[in-house]
This record gives structure tokens, C-alpha cells and sequence, in this order.
């Protein structure tokens, strides 16, 4: 179980081995968020960051079959292309690892304290939060 | 009843301060409470803390509604709806 | 649009790499299928393997937002913990990443002709359909 | 009428075969009718497509349904339910 809040990028294929050597293990689904064509500057709130986090994952796990995984989310500085959060879930069923890798997307984006604030050409502005991003994650309950 | 209160994003450049240390009056116990406590200072702050604003709240480092109490020691922190992922 | 049926083994870091170059791309979701604790061949119908793929990866790209995908598996002698096959799907919006992937992954256990024939202790025996993958395909009509 | 016939992995072991050129009657021009027709090769061949066993087939690399037509120089393929990914 690995869970980072970093300005460093992460390398997405070695945290799936990381995760994958076991031979219980038969599905590992994965998600990469990357930064579209906007620069944007990440902000977080250290401690509670991780804590989150880890919450989100003991939910999943408390759902489904999670038997191993790996959650790395970026702040600081990003640029156009750049990758900002990475969700890894090994599991022995696809099913169980798809899902576990959505639900713990889904919470990320309304319960993880991150806010991106974009460089425009006509300068910074923070992104504001989306009601699709709620609602995705109302539809686990 | 002493707290430490932390503000974050938009909040955080709207009040020109990012954290700060506060001794409570004893009716301000919840989320709610210190919300429209820190408005009565008026100007940013009454602005940013409007009633209807979209803010978040956190007590310890835990996602808290209005409602949650608050005891001395516990780290607040007030910010936008969060926008990672 | 990457389609490949190889004995060889493949790098999904370097394929998610491959298919997120383009700064359209928000999502990657991708998954990775290994082999658990028992050896196993995989036979496959070359020629129509392919065709059986792109049909479903056109199927997935006429309902979602898919910019680019990669979809590689693999046949021949495969020991415990190798991989046999991955999927990526790159997109706007991580949604789309998601299903497509999941569609593409439920499709091909049910529609791409590969049959695993398993090494046991007591000797070889072709592993049977599973009905969960069958309605794991029927959820998408 | 000239096909070829294609068998794989429990089917083709079971037939001790992989492949074939056949000449088939006019009739014979479904999935289903192919299947029947070499069913009365008997032996191994009643055996592992008799009725009640699951078989899959495809015409020309696409999977088909049993009454799918079978036409001159299709490559028609009999095998088990698949088991990839």
C-alpha cells in the first residue's frame, strides 16, 4: 500500500510491478490524470492530504477485493501534458480492481484537499470545483 | 479555548493569511460558530466567509460539516470545494 | 490506435507513455491481466484475434470519448505472474477512460478467440468459460 | 462447395485436427447444417460437436450464430467458448 503527495513525477508502469508481484494477484487496473492545455500551480494541505487519501483507500478495500495498491498525487508546479495523479489497484478479479480504481478516483476529486489554480494568458485563476465530479461520487453510496 | 486556524486557495489569498492562532469565546463551539465569528472582523473577511459561499471546513485534518464541534487544541482549516484528481 | 497479439512481453508504462503524448488527454485508465498461480499456454486464432480487437475497440470509441488506445495480448507458454494482457485508453475526461477500458476488457474475454489450457500438477486441462464474464459483457447492451 | 474448416484448442485436440479443405453437398449451407454434417463422420466427431456441447463458431474471422450461411471459399471455424484476457 503506497500512498504519496509529491512535487516529483512518478514513473505509472514500475508502481503497477510494484504492486503486481504476487501471484494471488490477476487484475490490476490503473488511472493517470494528466494536465490538459492549461499550467497550473497545485496547492494542498499537507498532512490532511495523506490522511484523506488513506481513507479513501480503507474505504475501497472495505468494498472490494483490494490486495495491494498504490495512490501518488503532484502539487506544486504542473505543465500542459504533465502528470498529476496516478491510481493503482491490484486485485485477483478485474472486476474488484476497476471499480476500486474509480470509487478511489471519484473520492479524490471531492475529498482529497487539492486546488489547481490555472495560467492563463490573462492570468491566474483557481479552477472551480464540478458538479459532475459530485456527482460521480455520489453514485457509490 | 485555543485554536490553530489554517486557510487555504482562494480563501487563503482572499484573507491574506494562511494560518493563525485564536482564543475562542466559549459560545463559538461548532463550525458554524467560528465562521460567523471571524465575519463580524467585516471587509475580506466578511466577504470570503459569506453565508453564501461554497467553503469546506476541516476539524483535525478530517472533512467536517457546520455542525461539528470544536474543542481547544483542534486544528480548523476553512478552504474552496477541493478541485485535485 | 495500437492493436498487438505477440508472444512477447510487453511495457505498460511505456504504452500509457505512448497513447497520453497530446495535451487533449486528461485520462488514461488502463489495465494489466497476469497469470496466477498456475502456468498456462495460451492458444489464439491469428488473423481473425485482431479483427475480433478493432471491432471492439470501434465499438468503444463509437460510444466514448476515446482519443487513443493500446491494446496488446499475449499467447504462447506463460508462467504465474506473467502478464497476459493489457488495455489503455486515453481520453478528455476520465468517465470515458474508464468505461471504455472496462468495455474493452469484458469484450475481449467473451469475443476474442484466445483459450488458456493450464499446466497443473496433474496435468494439462483447458480452463473453462466463466458465465460471470458472459454477464460481465451483457451489463454494456 | 469449397470451404475450409478451421478447429481450435479442446475442439482440435479432441479431432486430432486443425484444419481442412472440405467439398460440401449443397445443403450444407449453415453453421448449423455444417455442424451436423460432420457429426456423421462419427467417433471423435459426434463426440466433440454433439448437440449439447457449447461450441462457438466464426465465419470468415467473424463470430457466428448457428444459422449463419456458410458460402463458397468462406473459412468457417468450430471452437470452445473463449478464454482470454
Amino acid at each position: 500500500m503506497k500512498i504519496s503527495v509529491q512535487p516529483e513525477d512518478f514513473d505509472v508502469g514500475l508502481e503497477i510491478k510494484n504492486i503486481s508481484r504476487n501471484n494471488s494477484i490477476g487484475a490490476v487496473a490503473s488511472f493517470v490524470g494528466l494536465v490538459r492545455d492549461v499550467a497550473m500551480t497545485l496547492e494542498h494541505y499537507p498532512g490532511m492530504t495523506e490522511r484523506a487519501i488513506a481513507k479513501i483507500v480503507d474505504e475501497a478495500k472495505s468494498r472490494w477485493q483490494v490486495i495491494d495498491c498504490a495512490v501518488i498525487h503532484r502539487y506544486g508546479a504542473l505543465q500542459p501534458n504533465d502528470q498529476i495523479v496516478m491510481v493503482a489497484v491490484a486485485s485477483g478479479h478485474r472486476g474488484d480492481a476497476f471499480a476500486a480504481c474509480e470509487f478511489i478516483m471519484d473520492f479524490l476529486k471531492t475529498q482529497a484537499p487539492f486546488w489547481k489554480k490555472e495560467q492563463t494568458a490573462e492570468g491566474a485563476s483557481w479552477v472551480e470545483a464540478k458538479a459532475a465530479d459530485d456527482k460521480a461520487a455520489e453514485r457509490w453510496k | 479555548m485555543k485554536v490553530k486556524v489554517l486557510y487555504f486557495a482562494s480563501i487563503r489569498e482572499k484573507l491574506g493569511r494562511d494560518a493563525e492562532e485564536l482564543d475562542l469565546p466559549a459560545d463559538v463551539a461548532t463550525i458554524a460558530a467560528l465562521r460567523s465569528h471571524l465575519r463580524t472582523r467585516g471587509g475580506a473577511w466578511a466577504d470570503a466567509l459569506a453565508e453564501g459561499r461554497l467553503l469546506r471546513a476541516a476539524v483535525n485534518q478530517d472533512m467536517a460539516q457546520p455542525a461539528a464541534a470544536i474543542k481547544a487544541g483542534d486544528e480548523v482549516a476553512f478552504f474552496p470545494p477541493v478541485t485535485g484528481g
